[in-house]
């Protein structure tokens, strides 16, 4: 029924999003619109560093689960997703999530959809670091509000 | 070959580490019953979910466990 | 009240939009996560050209009008928007709109927000060349309908 | 010095020109009735928007019109 093509990657070294960006927006000219969310490390909260630990049976399966449902709920040409694992300093791309489709409106909500369940459901760990110490990231409650609004 | 204990996020930290190998039990309840009694708490909380060689148990399985098996304790990811 | 910087441009040849992302995106580290949306001439619609006419003395004007809209709506750190006029061919980027923000909700919206009034309430006109004759695009439905959303 | 008139979208083909000056005329209802009645009609359309030197007119303006004055009609813009 979905002939969409999905690019899904967990990678342990950093990558460059508009290099990626590049790549996929020219593999589907047939799109008019790509939609993109970039998450990277914020600078300037007095974090030193951010680690994000997988569980590498559960992690790329569940990403590839994800971007499989995603892509049976819209009508996209490619969907790309691009998640970092290890330590990232501020300024470094976290998550790339792009979505391509004929139409705007189909593009924006796969994309944000993606982000929803990718920040709230996926086995990633965080911790930061601050004043030279590890802290574990809790949830947090504005994920599963999140979530719900696809309900 | 025992059990290979995998723990994420904080329970890392409880545990002291990453991974540890545990002698051979037949079920998860007596692997837990012979670790020290707070990782066991720990372990036991209701917001940890449990992966046997990389499958997600649900609430009510309580799988026979063999020689060599990894079973990892996942506590609630990180927020966005 | 909003020290957001706008960069609202109007471009009458073509753009680089990978090389623009990665510029805003690297001036804006304390961004958590920033949210593009790209518009490209869809290939293989038989389309030969696409032209977009402007009128000089409302078309940039407005846009700078709506960007304002946007950074007072939503708390972000910075707007990116890009529009081509001119003749494009399949392929080419038309438009760029990129939002940077603390918080990805207010990026989504930001960016789905001035898309929905860019392509309705901009003054730029529309036609499109199909063997090899030129036909002016009129108004569609739908545009009304993504505007309803936000009222 | 007469009033410029600029004709965009559709109303370009209707003129046959992106643009075109006619004699001065103190009003706009003045400047249509010179006008080949098809372009006036086409023009007068509700849905199309007039601006004069670039200010986007309401409904219910009347402007007195002066020489060099641009006249900007303007059809519903494109969709997406």
């Amino acid at each position: 029924m979905n002939a969409a093509a999905s690019d899904v990657r967990l990678l342990a070294a950093p990558f460059d999003p508009a290099r990626e960006l590049a790549a996929f927006t020219a593999a589907y000219p047939e799109a008019g619109g790509v939609v993109s969310f970039l998450g990277q490390v914020r600078a300037g909260d007095g974090v030193e560093a951010l680690e994000l630990r997988h569980y590498e049976p559960l992690t790329l399966p569940a990403m590839r689960a994800l971007a499989e449902r995603v892509r049976a709920r819209w009508d996209l040409d490619a969907l790309l997703v691009i998640h970092r694992s290890g330590v990232m300093e501020p300024g470094e791309p976290i998550v790339l999530v792009a979505a391509a489709a004929r139409h705007r409106r189909e593009a924006f909500a796969a994309a944000d959809f993606a982000m929803d369940h990718l920040k709230s459901e996926s086995w990633f760990w965080k911790r930061e670091k601050s004043a030279g110490a590890w802290r574990w990231i809790e949830p947090r409650e504005q994920d599963f509000q999140d979530i719900a609004r696809w309900e | 070959m025992g059990i290979k204990l995998v723990f994420l996020g904080r329970i890392e930290d409880v545990a002291g580490a990453g991974e540890l190998t545990v002698p051979f039990a037949a079920s998860i309840e007596a692997v837990l019953a012979d670790l020290e009694p707070e990782l066991a708490r720990a372990l036991r909380e209701p917001r940890v979910k449990l992966a046997v060689n990389g499958i997600l148990l649900r609430d009510t399985d309580a799988p026979v466990l063999r020689h060599g098996d990894e079973i990892a304790f996942l506590p609630p990811v990180s927020g966005g």
